[in-house]
């Protein structure tokens, strides 16, 4: 296993299901602090590539290298969340049957052996850290709710904050901005760039505007394998990349 | 710090519900004690035995319930835990008779004589100290949950698979008991007990203490239960119930959670199995059955999954029922029974507590339309 | 019997060819007299002597005696041979052999005979039938003969020998003749020859004979020929074991299939966990019972053909509950599979009581129509049509079942809803309908199961309790959703069981394979076939 | 909370039943007699008739005017085979329902799970069915066969008429089969049986796949000398047992089987006619020729509504069972269980057999042991019958037993005196 400073390294990474190839021989690169898009028609491979790299799925072959030591192809998906890869499904998914709070709690960064969650009560400073979060996603009032009674739009927001909360090194985000209005979209964006002050950030997404908003370095998967990289414009000028979107 | 992790979890339902469990667990065998057998206040041994065999049925409902409603794991094999449990209080009970079998011999029990055993088997050691017993009430079936659990948890069986395993797991046990080379008595099991640590398992005194026991542990059962569902472990544990993929991408490790309330449930079904022993006289494979297992669960569906409260009032529902439908209408009684668990499981799903729940909430908002 | 006696038989034999039957008459008379006064002893007694009076009439009399058709009238103590028809008796005089009307069993005594009279009858009977025209007989008469091996019988089998001309039989016959001389005390070089002889016939009955002449030769040379013919015997017999045993794993396999093929396609395809589908699989065998009830009462010649009859029904009968089971509980239940679960175990205990209420708590008799019955040898295999037929019966099953998936517009429509309902939906396609009627596919395959089951076990309110859980574990091994891996999966745990048992015992073989299919699914745990790719999540 | 509620219904309700079934003795109240037998579950398929003749027998009883010019009611209750429920449903007999006799079990597990209610409570039960012995209490009668009114004349019939030599016991595995077994095994040797000549096979309950086993016997049976299958499987394995015989061709007149668990109630559930010759003992067959008999079984038949209802052994016991218990009652002039089981021991009552049974001081019954070969119409044809035979609950042939022996008669009155040691109480210290 090569060393490297990258962030997250792809190398010749395979997987098929039952014959069909949904990620052939793709290698990609992550440097730290980087914020990244990745876009492709349906059925190229994105939401894979984020299974590989969370540890759901085992790929058939390839490197998959986190922080230029970790072989995520090794690692189950608790250890690689705990080394510090956060995920944000494309359908937002929270805990129905808690609380806001309880639902930051469970994903604040720290605990999590069984035993020692027996005895455990919140610390100071753990509530502290969830009073900062519940402000930043807006969620003071709704922080006794129930999960299950949040609005699509809310869990949206809950969700950014669980991963807030998990303050991992590299964040995958999967559509986020699926089913939301303009506004939205835009107040999403300002967010991710925000955390990606902080945080290095891959996103998958087919909305070109979003993408646009984002303003970064853009990687165009098709049939599992990347067919272009760099900024929006650069792709979108690429013969190749238009085929592949407009068809012949 | 242990007194603060275990009233954590007591909400003033449970608290009340707890105390009810315990006084009738006092007042009901004193009431066979000092009442004259004339009063009307007086409480028949019979139905002494009764409560008692619904209360330990009832911890083993909590069992179940704690594993089902909390951490979604539906295990149909809680009836081993239970039976096994109950083979350990019977083995112990067994070694107690002595020499008032009917051959009279001192060390070997009847069934043993007539099968010509020499003597005394290996595992058959040390059951004649209570102690002992009990311990292996408890550690026999935590072991035997913790080697399940341990491989199918870690290569992921889940839902339906678990079911059907565990399933497989006490249909191969009541195989194996059935078994008289087995030389924990095949069929007939253990049965005839004369004393319990030195008291006449026949006399009503005995029968009122066994009772108060089983109040007893069930309360302290329901409240470490409700500790442990109230703790933050509590909190991962329905969490990983509702989206365990999902607790595993915030890094949990989800095996530890689900191994742990696994074992504790089992250990817990055994001592329910230690306790019904004694109070109903016998203990035999068809405890294995995996009908019973079956049963236990619906107590659990008919109480309501994922209370506390409602596998214990399930367990009372079902259990009183069948006691009192096999005497009154014994030809149709499984029709109402079998009746009751469809309609349970299609119109309450919530189960009994839930029903009263919801009354509850329309009757308040009855109330908050009232001023207006 | 004494060897003085077969002889009398024998000669008689050969003897009531000249004599003039009329002479004898008149005795006849009084040895059917014998024959129904006394005990059994003089019963015995008044056979033989009935066998060596060497009447025509006495082999008739002697076979209606053996399978208790030999009447006395109580009104006139006249001896007839009464054959069933209905629920009269149509009735022959056994002298004459004129028909004497009808009657009823009330209106006679039946002349009793027990095992031993019937071995005796059948000795004199086939002493007298080693001549008989009829090619059969006079081969089953020498098999007979062969079992006895009794030194006895051997002049009667010479003098056959003489007479046959098919060689079948002839073999037969000198094979039966070999084993009589190694009972009898021939001399060494015969019996050598006599064992060279039965040997070639390799099987359990030659092994009999060759092992009974080891332990009891007194010449040491026979002696170890003759072990030597039955360890060569036994090795041979042995890989013939193994065979069988396979066939009996196939056979039980092919049970489990039936049993199961049903709940693969409610559990594996629906998700729904059926615990009544047991229940489904009973409704099929008493339905197999209803119908046999008529056909006995109105119509026995259909007797025969009950069982194709009753196909037909069981699959209307339990497809037809099962529809009523899924619109009026399961629909409500999609989603929520442990609730099925609950649902349907309750409505289990509902239909077992019903049956029980309706059909009594008692086992109900569905007979075997003689195309199902009997056994035949396949070289050492002893394979009987019974089984044979289930087998044949649940391939066909799966078969149809295949292709009704893989052909028909509702097996699309069963497969596009299972994949993805919405969709589905979307594209116009009623699945409700669709719901509804692929759990009646499920249920009423249980039900052409109870009709096959019928014929091999108790017809009894409990009857599918004792299939659910098995069910339930072919189809996880199998891999839900996958019937071929239910058809694997039978099969494999069939065989597997059935090779298990000589060793283990039966309880402990079941033992086993259940933590086999435990262990297994910890290694596998989607079963053998499992669907792979991200659809399972 | 509503099950607190639900349970004092249940109380007051108990007490209420208490209070009127106490007082009721006083006046000519009905007599009350329970009924202990499984409707539902596994064993209902055996116990369910024996409920029915009960209640036949009981308003028999009360159309002769009961007894002691009281009626006789019936209070059925279901254990439901489950055999901890047996136990319970006891109790709620003699201390709620406060019965003067229980006729019920069919189970041996079941006899011994209600065993320590009836000696505490000191109740009466009457169990009919044929089982392995190796007990007596002093509140059961035992109007079953002990296995020495079964097992061994059979196996005599065998030797003396068919001149067995080789010997396939063939059981459920559990204690009956297990300890007939040994005691045959015992039997045989003692009559010069080689063990290599003994082959002992046990199966699970229900077994349904006889495939092996039944070729098994074959082989062990093609293997020279005469062999027979004595066969103690349980209920509900015979019917497939006997269709793999039928199947696989085994003729009585090959390898006779001889069942002790098989009667015409079973036989219900087979087409018989490739069963020709295959044996069964017991004390009572539906075939016996005579006027009793016939008398019972038209009673029987007329009750059912069913012309073609069957009759079989464990009915006889409880009619045989029934009968002493009135004799007793008249005859002690009261229902109370002392008196009652004082007054059962030397009652001899007719048998449906033609004969008289009595009741020993050991608590079983005289019978006459017959061996009888199924017909084709699934009938029995009484090949051989044996004169009374007195049940010996302690089996000779087992070490352990051979030296007790039960008298329930003042002054001895004990269930397993040691005739070495001269004391009550087995083996004794």
């Amino acid at each position: 296993m090569r060393s490297t400073s990258a962030l997250l390294y792809l190398s010749g990474v395979t997987v098929s299901f039952d014959g069909f190839k949904a990620l052939n021989n793709l290698s990609l690169l992550i440097e730290p602090g980087e914020m990244r898009a990745i876009i492709g028609p349906n059925g190229a491979g994105k939401t894979t590539m984020m299974d590989v790299v969370t540890g759901k799925t085992r790929p058939d072959s390839g490197e998959v290298v986190f922080d230029g030591r970790a072989d995520l192809t090794k690692l189950d998906e608790a250890n690689i969340a705990t080394l510090g890869i956060g995920r944000k499904f494309q359908k937002p998914t929270v805990f129905e049957n808690h609380t806001v709070r309880d639902n930051l709690l469970l994903a604040l960064a720290g605990l999590r052996k069984w035993h020692r969650l027996l005895l455990a009560q919140p610390t100071k400073d753990e509530n502290h850290r969830l009073t900062e979060i519940l402000s930043v996603i807006r969620m003071e009032e709704q922080q006794y709710m129930l999960g299950a009674r949040l609005s699509h739009g809310q869990k949206q927001w809950l969700e950014i904050g669980m991963l807030l909360a998990q303050d991992p090194k590299l964040l995958l985000v999967d559509e986020p901005v699926a089913g939301m209005t303009d506004v939205e979209t835009e107040t999403t964006a300002q967010v991710l760039r925000e955390i990606n002050k902080t945080h290095s950030v891959v996103v998958v997404e087919h909305d070109m505007s979003f993408v646009r908003a984002l303003g970064v370095k853009v990687t165009v998967l098709h049939e599992g394998s990347m067919l272009a990289e760099g900024t929006l414009d650069q792709v979108s000028a690429d013969q190749r990349v238009v085929e592949v979107y407009l068809g012949r | 710090m242990i007194t603060r992790f275990l009233l954590q979890g007591m909400d003033r339902n449970l608290r009340l519900f707890v105390l009810l469990v315990l006084a009738i667990g006092i007042a009901l065998p004193l009431l066979n004690q000092i009442m004259p057998p004339s009063s009307p206040f007086y409480v028949p041994a019979w139905l002494l035995q009764l409560i008692g065999k619904y209360l330990s049925f009832a911890l083993l409902a909590l069992a179940v319930d704690l594993v089902w409603g909390f951490c979604g794991i539906l295990s149909l094999g809680h009836g081993a835990f239970f039976a096994l449990g109950g083979y350990c209080m019977g083995m112990y009970l067994m070694r107690q008779i002595g020499s008032r079998g009917v051959y009279g011999n001192p060390l070997l029990p009847d069934f043993m004589v007539f099968l010509n055993y020499k003597e005394l088997p290996w595992f058959w050691y040390g059951f004649d100290n209570f102690g002992f017993a009990m311990l292996m009430a408890i550690l026999v079936p935590s072991l035997l949950a913790f080697a399940l659990g341990w491989f199918a948890f870690r290569s992921r069986v889940t839902g339906v698979y678990l079911s059907i395993i565990t399933q497989a797991m006490t249909f191969a046990l009541m195989l194996a008991f059935f078994r008289n080379d087995m030389g924990l008595g095949g069929n007939n099991g253990m049965t005839d007990f004369k004393e319990i640590l030195g008291f006449s398992v026949q006399a009503d005194s005995t029968r009122a203490v066994l009772c108060f026991a089983s109040a007893f542990t069930l309360a302290l059962g329901l409240v470490v239960s409700a500790a442990i569902v109230g703790s933050r472990f509590g909190k991962a544990l329905t969490a990983v119930r509702d989206a365990e993929s999902r607790m595993r991408f915030l890094g949990y490790r989800v095996e530890g959670y689900k191994l742990f309330v696994f074992v504790f449930s089992a250990a817990m079904a055994g001592v329910a199995g230690a306790l019904y022993v004694p109070q109903v006289g016998i203990i035999n494979p068809s405890e294995f059955s995996p009908a019973n297992s079956i049963e236990a669960v619906l107590w659990v569906a008919v109480g309501g999954r994922g209370t506390l409260i409602g596998p214990v009032i399930g367990a009372f529902i079902v259990n009183f029922g069948k006691t009192w439908l096999t005497g009154a209408l014994p030809e149709f009684w499984l029709f109402a029974l079998g009746a009751l668990f469809i309609v349970v499981t299609l119109l309450l799903p919530k189960g009994v507590v839930g029903l009263w729940g919801q009354i509850k909430a329309r009757s308040q908002a009855k109330k908050a339309r009232a001023p207006a | 019997m004494s060897p003085k006696r077969i002889l009398a038989v024998l000669l008689s034999v050969l003897a009531s060819a000249a004599l003039a039957g009329a002479a004898l008459a008149a005795d006849l008379a009084g040895l059917i007299a014998n024959l129904t006064a006394g005990g059994f002893g003089e019963r015995e007694t008044a056979i033989t002597a009935l066998a060596a009076s060497g009447e025509q009439r006495a082999a008739p009399i002697l076979e209606a005696l053996a399978s208790g058709q030999l009447y006395v009238r109580k009104s006139d103590n006249l001896v007839l041979i009464g054959k069933p028809d209905g629920n009269q008796l149509s009735l022959t005089e056994a002298i004459s052999g004129k028909t004497a009307g009808s009657g009823t069993e009330a209106e006679l005594d039946r002349v009793r005979v027990n095992n031993r009279l019937r071995g005796v009858i059948e000795a004199a009977v086939g002493s007298l039938t080693l001549m008989s025209p009829d090619a059969r007989v006079r081969r089953g008469a020498a098999e007979a003969l062969f079992k006895r091996r009794d030194a006895a019988s051997l002049a009667a089998l010479d003098v056959a020998l003489a007479a046959e001309k098919d060689p079948r039989i002839k073999r037969a016959m000198s094979e039966a003749r070999a084993a009589s001389v190694l009972a009898s005390d021939a001399p060494t070089a015969q019996k050598l020859e006599a064992i060279a002889l039965v040997r070639e016939r390799a099987d359990r009955d030659s092994l009999g004979v060759l092992d009974a002449t080891a332990n009891s030769a007194t010449d040491p040379e026979v002696k170890a020929a003759a072990a030597a013919g039955a360890n060569a015997t036994r090795q041979t017999l042995a890989a013939w074991e193994a065979a069988q045993n396979v066939w009996y794993g196939i056979s039980l396999g092919s049970v489990l299939l039936l049993a199961a093929i049903g709940l693969a396609i409610t559990f594996g395809t629906m998700g729904v966990i059926n615990m009544a589908h047991g229940e489904m699989v009973m409704l099929g065998a008493y339905t197999t019972f209803v119908v046999q009830e008529i056909i006995r009462t109105s119509a026995p010649h259909l007797f025969d053909a009950s069982l194709l009859i009753a196909l037909p029904l069981a699959f209307v009968v339990a497809g037809g509950i099962g529809i009523l089971i899924e619109r009026g509980i399961i629909r409500f239940l999609y989603g929520r599979p442990l609730d099925t679960l609950l649902a349907t175990w309750g409505l289990s205990l509902v239909l077992q009581q019903a049956v029980r209420s309706i059909f009594g708590s008692s086992n109900r008799e569905v007979g075997a129509p003689s195309w199902m019955s009997g056994a035949f040898q396949l070289g050492q295999l002893n394979i009987t049509y019974g089984r044979l037929w289930i087998v044949v019966f649940s391939l066909i099953v799966f078969v149809t079942l295949i292709l009704v998936l893989r052909k028909t517009p509702l097996g699309l429509y069963m497969r596009a809803v299972t994949q993805n309902r919405p969709m589905a939906s979307a594209m116009g396609i009623r699945t409700p309908r669709v719901d509804a009627l692929t759990f009646g596919l499920g249920s009423g395959i249980a039900g052409l199961a109870g009709v096959a089951l019928s014929q091999i076990d108790n017809v009894s309110p409990n009857l599918g309790q004792g299939y659910i859980i098995d069910s339930f574990m072919v189809v996880v091994f199998g891999g839900v959703g996958n019937l071929f891996g239910t058809l694997i999966g039978a099969l494999t745990l069939g065989v597997v069981n059935k090779f298990l048992e000589p060793y283990a015992g039966a309880v402990l073989g079941k033992i086993l394979v259940l933590v086999f299919i435990i262990l297994f699914i910890q290694r596998r745990p989607r079963g053998l076939f499992a669907l792979k790719g991200r659809s399972v999540e | 909370m509503k099950f607190g509620s639900m349970m004092r219904t249940g109380m007051v309700a108990a007490g209420l039943l208490a209070g009127a079934a106490g007082s009721a003795f006083a006046q000519g109240a009905p007599i009350k007699v329970g009924i202990l037998h499984s409707l539902s579950g596994t064993m209902a398929i055996s116990e369910t008739t024996l409920k029915d003749v009960m209640l036949m027998l009981i308003e028999e009883q009360n159309k002769k005017g009961g007894v002691l010019g009281r009626k006789l009611e019936a209070v059925v209750v279901d254990p439901a085979s489950n055999w901890p429920l047996f136990a319970e449903k006891a109790r709620e007999l003699l201390q709620k329902d406060k019965v003067a006799a229980v006729f019920g079990c069919w189970t041996s597990v079941s006899r011994k799970s209600v065993l320590p209610v009836f000696e505490e409570l000191n109740g009466i039960l009457f169990y009919p069915v044929q089982y392995e012995g190796e007990e007596s209490s002093r509140n059961v009668f035992y109007t079953g066969a002990a296995p020495n009114q079964q097992a061994i004349p059979a196996v005599d019939y065998l030797m003396a008429n068919e001149k067995v030599q080789r010997w396939v016991l063939a059981g459920t595995d559990y204690v009956y089969p297990r300890t007939t077994n040994k005691i045959l095994e015992a039997y045989l040797k003692l009559k010069g049986v080689k063990q290599e000549d003994i082959l002992i096979n046990y199966t699970p309950f229900g077994h349904s796949d006889w495939q092996s086993i039944v070729a098994d016997i074959k082989k062990f049976g093609s293997a020279g000398n005469k062999t027979a299958v004595v066969s103690t499987i349980n209920g509900d394995a015979n019917v497939p047992f006997y269709k793999e015989l039928g199947n696989q061709g085994i003729k009585a007149k090959d390898i006779p089987v001889v069942a002790f668990s098989v009667g015409e109630e079973e036989l219900a559930g087979i087409d018989t006619k490739p069963l020709i010759g295959h044996l069964a003992a017991w004390n009572y067959f539906q075939s016996v020729k005579n006027p009793t008999n016939e008398a019972f079984i038209k009673t029987w038949q007329t009750y059912t509504k069913n012309p073609k209802r069957v009759t079989n052994d464990p009915m006889e016991a409880h009619v045989i069972g029934f009968n002493m218990w009135i004799e007793a009652v008249k005859k002690a002039g009261t229902t109370d269980a002392d008196a009652v089981i004082d007054a059962m021991i030397g009652i001899a009552v007719p048998n449906l057999t033609g004969g008289l049974s009595a009741m020993m001081p050991n608590h079983h019954i005289t019978k006459p042991v017959l061996i009888g070969e199924i017909q084709g119409n699934g009938q029995f044809d009484v090949v051989s019958s044996t004169a009374l035979v007195l049940g010996d609950e302690w089996s000779d042939y087992l070490p352990d037993s051979k030296d007790l022996i039960s008298d329930w008669r003042k002054p001895m009155s004990c269930g397993n005196f040691n005739v070495v040691t001269g004391k009550c109480g087995g083996k004794g210290k």
